[in-house]
């Protein structure tokens, strides 16, 4: 293992314990390793975007493609820092309305077309008593529980009479489905930790034969 | 499947008009007309009748609460960006609480992470005090961009609430893996937390370490209820008339699948997302 | 003009985007325009990253001069701000410290700074889902009791000896669990919140591009 | 205070430090808990395992340094396999960050064992901007997407690349993924050019995938930390997943320990304030 080796190691673990020691409560280390964090994710996003988005995707084509059009994303991107100045601050609201409603035109159909069809089409469950009676009950739980869960969700109606009990059937399968879910994270978030124990037992510990 | 066949056929001659969308654009047009109808049904001041849903009622107790100790009301609209929906519904939520907190001139922190957030949520906060009187009380500091990304910024918030123990904690977005990261240490720092988000993926974990959630639909529902307006809350029986007319196409799809063999999986294929 | 025009603007673009959707993708002009007002909303983001910047620097600094609690730490998150991002900005041809790529400044903070710390995060994850199971799951209703319930025989059934000893009960109880609990009752109850949520969601794009909803604006 | 009262308002660090100590006792002693294994871990491996010596396969490193934990034991585990099998491997990567780096020292390492050789045996082309543009790309020319590997060797100075133009020469791809980028691996070179393909994903993601394995698309799955075990017993060189399952099956048990003894303490409790009448 080289100097240089060593060295990043050791980094590595420092940080790596400096954020676990606030398992146990906020500290000096923590807050030091936080703020560093903090202000390097910062930094990280400005030569992330000024490369890919700024370079990329403005100037390159505007400059070397002669693409004019995209001067007007530059524009509106420029009507940003009019917050800066209190006179003509409303001015960043064009910029921010044309954000608002390209998220909201695309949403609007890629969410009724790209979401609520195909759900309904897979939900389209043959409950005939040819494919047996797993593929039977199979059928009948996914069809009770996504209408029942959706019907949960009904606003004008108190959740009294079949709806109420619609409703009730739908909070069974919700906590059903947010059980089996969270059961089944564990592991993922297990194997994490795992990967970081493994780091300090084997890597960082690992470095003390080479120091000492 | 005729139209399908034609819509095919179409499409190599090059046509504009995609028919094989006919099926979105059907869907577009009848929920458009299903939430406008109700909208104008309700600014011509015909009753309209919505349920109590606990979570929205728990906002604007949580706020006070937050007054009476005099601490903070610390709001999270989410972790992504702008060009997701969800973030849109958290930055209209913030636009209501930040009404109340400035009437009752409550803290207010909102970190975020992404900057055209910053932007968005700023502008709405300010608007806000403005709106409710308190010019003077609004900082600009109040949103602020605190880190770059997801892990960082679950870091960030996670020591602001261990120290300066906001009475109130707010989730209202898209939320991923910190989901838990966040409500956890907020459990532990002992403030109210209200969650809400479209994801069902982080909800079970937003359940079981906050006081309420708002799940899915009822996110988006939250701004309108909120807002107290006729116009907002129109839509909803709106929304809720498809959810019925939903239920009837399933069962209808199903019938028509288990018990036929033809008219079924033309049916069911009409349905088909192109 | 302050707010009509904003609310005009949105009302166009919105509904020039819902009315392309139906349009083939060849059509010129407006064919991709989805993909690239996308793309525009991907560069007026990247323009507000300084105002992010100077978010940041600001109320760091202004703790720092201030000198409030804390202010050591908020020297930290500045140079740390600085170090990142100024190498990248430079060009490589001046010395291979700048720029983006392996042997960078900025490459080696993050694979030696940042990556660990956000797998570190991350990890801690898994101190904290155990003791939201430990206080959170608790027998308190029905309901409470389906969830505690389901969520501990999906954590048996996922470790290797869990799923060992559930193969002594008779029945096939691992398959039972994947099939009515995993691809039943979990995917029906997403697929109802999936549908619920894109009502919801299409439901307020409708009202932003209607200018019902115009909190963006301040206003009701 | 009885005893139940006391572990009801048990501060929170005490179970960070039973799930700390519970992570590290496998260090000290190691446990090795039987793995079984599944059809779907079984059925990838016999898919290499079936490849004809020096067949050329595509080891893709789709992973971010965070999952490596989850990850990285599949990537190695399959190049060994390959290795032994003599095949020729071809690695990229569709993450910016940190994956090429370790795509070009896990296989390098590896090499060394087998007496493989950097250019003839093996190669790594790095990474490149647009997973869906690489991905279509690569059908018609890999030269086209990345004209030198990952250290700027220009692909026509390196033998195994003379021979392998486009997805026709590769005989394999053995994905692994912690992200969406596996989807399109799927959607655009399984489906438009049907090369056989493996898919290693982290346990979050596994369930989406058994859908794509029971469709016949992907020829085996190994799901998360598990799936790797399993990889790595079919291989008969149990490793880092192995041993990380042990720690996974203490943990698992310690929180459904938690909640039972917890459930216990609450209805103790509550009987005892009925009788008080709180």
């Amino acid at each position: 293992m080289s100097g240089i080796e060593i060295f990043q190691t050791w980094v590595i673990a420092f940080f790596t314990l400096a954020l676990f020691s606030f398992l146990y409560k906020d500290n000096p280390i923590y807050k030091l390793a936080e703020n560093i964090f903090a202000g390097l994710t910062a930094g990280y996003q400005v030569g992330l975007i000024w490369d890919t988005i700024i370079i990329q995707k403005l100037w390159d084509p505007l400059v070397q493609n002669g693409e004019w059009w995209m001067s007007l994303p530059g524009l509106l991107g420029f009507l940003m820092f009019s917050r800066f100045f209190p006179k003509i601050s409303w001015l960043s609201r064009i910029p921010l309305a044309v954000v608002f409603a390209v998220t909201a035109g695309v949403q609007l159909t890629t969410q009724l077309h790209g979401l609520v069809l195909p759900q309904m089409q897979s939900t389209m469950l043959s409950v005939g008593s040819s494919d047996g009676f797993v593929a039977f009950l199979l059928g009948v739980v996914t069809i009770v529980g996504v209408i029942s869960t959706l019907l949960y969700f009904y606003f004008s109606h108190e959740h009294t009479g079949a709806l109420g009990v619609t409703a009730k059937i739908g909070i069974w399968f919700i906590m059903v489905s947010f059980g089996a879910h969270f059961g089944y994270t564990v592991m993922g978030r297990v194997s994490l930790l795992i990967g970081r124990v493994q780091f300090l037992v084997e890597d960082w510990l690992g470095t003390f034969q080479h120091i000492f | 499947m005729t139209l399908f066949a034609e819509a095919a056929f179409s499409q190599e001659e090059f046509s504009v008009f995609r028919g094989d969308r006919i099926n979105a654009l059907i869907a577009v047009v009848a929920f458009s007309a299903a939430v406008l109808i109700f909208t104008n049904w309700a600014k011509r001041g015909k009753p309209l009748y919505l349920r109590k849903i606990a979570g929205l009622d728990a906002v604007e107790e949580a706020v006070g609460r937050a007054t009476e100790m005099g601490r903070p009301v610390l709001f999270i609209p989410g972790i992504d960006d702008l060009d997701q929906i969800e973030t849109i519904a958290g930055i209209s939520i913030l636009g209501r609480v930040a009404q109340i907190t400035a009437q009752y001139e409550t803290p207010l922190m909102v970190p975020v992470r992404y900057p055209l957030v910053l932007a968005a949520g700023q502008e709405v906060v300010q608007q806000a005090y403005i709106h409710a009187g308190k010019g003077d009380a609004y900082e600009k500091d109040m949103v602020r961009y605190v880190a770059g990304e997801q892990f960082a910024f679950a870091a960030t918030v996670n020591g602001y609430m261990m120290r300066e123990h906001p009475a109130t904690n707010i989730y209202m977005g898209a939320f991923f893996a910190e989901s838990l990261l966040l409500a956890e240490t907020g459990n532990a720092a002992g403030s109210i937390q209200i969650a809400g988000t479209g994801r069902p993926e982080q909800l079970p974990f937003f359940v079981a370490a906050c006081d309420y959630t708002l799940m899915g639909e009822e996110l988006f529902a939250a701004s309108a209820y909120l807002s107290h307006e006729p116009v907002m809350m129109g839509g909803l029986k709106g929304q809720d008339l498809m959810k019925v007319l939903i239920v009837i196409l399933i069962l209808a799809g199903v019938i028509l699948v288990t018990f036929t063999t033809k008219l079924g999986p033309i049916f069911k294929s009409w349905f088909q997302a192109v | 003009m302050r707010t009509t025009a904003p609310v005009i603007i949105a009302f166009l673009t919105g509904a020039t985007l819902v009315v392309t959707f139906f349009l083939n993708e060849k059509t010129p002009f407006v064919g991709q325009l989805s993909n690239q007002l996308l793309d525009w909303l991907i560069i007026i983001g990247g323009f507000t990253l300084l105002l992010g910047v100077v978010s940041i620097l600001r109320v760091s600094w202004q703790t720092v001069q201030r000198r409030k609690e804390g202010w050591f730490y908020k020297i930290a998150t500045i140079v740390s701000v600085l170090i990142m991002a100024i190498p990248s900005l430079l060009p490589v041809s001046w010395s291979p410290l700048f720029g983006r790529f392996e042997g960078s400044i900025y490459d080696w903070l993050f694979m030696n700074l940042q990556a660990p710390m956000m797998a570190t995060m991350f990890a801690t994850l898994a101190f904290y889902i155990a003791s939201a199971a430990y206080r959170a799951f608790r027998a308190r209703t029905p309901e409470a009791t389906l969830l505690l319930l389901t969520a501990t025989l999906v954590m048996f059934w996922r470790v290797p000896i869990g799923e060992a000893i559930l193969n002594l009960i008779p029945g096939d109880v691992p398959f039972f669990i994947n099939k009515f609990v995993m691809n039943g009752a979990n995917l029906a109850v997403q697929r109802g919140i999936i549908i619920g949520a894109a009502l919801g969601a299409a439901a307020m794009s409708l009202r932003i591009i209607l200018g019902i909803e115009r909190t963006y604006m301040g206003r009701g | 205070m009885s005893f139940w009262e006391r572990f009801e308002g048990m501060d929170r660090r005490w179970v960070y430090l039973m799930v700390g100590i519970t992570v590290l006792i496998p260090f000290i002693i190691p446990m090795k808990f039987p793995v079984s294994v599944s059809p779907e871990a079984r059925s990838f491996f016999n898919a290499v395992d079936s490849l004809p010596d020096s067949s050329t396969v595509m080891l893709v490193f789709d992973y971010y340094p965070s999952t490596i934990a989850e990850c990285e034991p599949m990537a190695i585990a399959g190049a060994h396999h390959l290795f032994q099998k003599h095949c020729k491997i071809i690695t990229l990567s569709n993450i910016p960050y940190g994956a090429p780096s370790m795509a070009e020292s896990i296989t390098r390492r590896i090499a060394a064992e087998y007496g493989k050789e950097y250019g003839k045996d093996f190669v790594n082309l790095g990474y490149k901007y647009g997973y869906v543009s690489v991905l279509k790309g690569m059908g018609v020319s890999i030269e086209s997407i990345f004209p030198t590997d990952n250290r700027g060797t220009p692909l026509s100075e390196l033998p195994l690349m003379n021979y392998v133009k486009n997805y026709e020469q590769v005989d394999f791809i053995f994905e692994v993924a912690d992200n969406a980028t596996a989807d399109y691996w799927i959607s655009i070179v399984n489906a438009g050019y049907s090369v056989p393909m493996g898919v290693g994903c982290t346990a979050v993601m596994a369930p989406k995938f058994y859908a794509f394995y029971g469709a016949g698309q992907i020829v085996g799955l190994l799901g998360g930390m598990k799936g790797a075990a399993e990889y790595e017993i079919l291989l008969d060189k149990p490793s880092t997943a192995f041993r990380g399952m042990d720690i996974q099956s203490l943990v698992h048990f310690l929180i459904i320990g938690l909640v039972i003894i917890g459930n216990i303490g609450f209805f103790v409790t509550k009987r005892k304030k009925r009788k008080i009448g709180v």
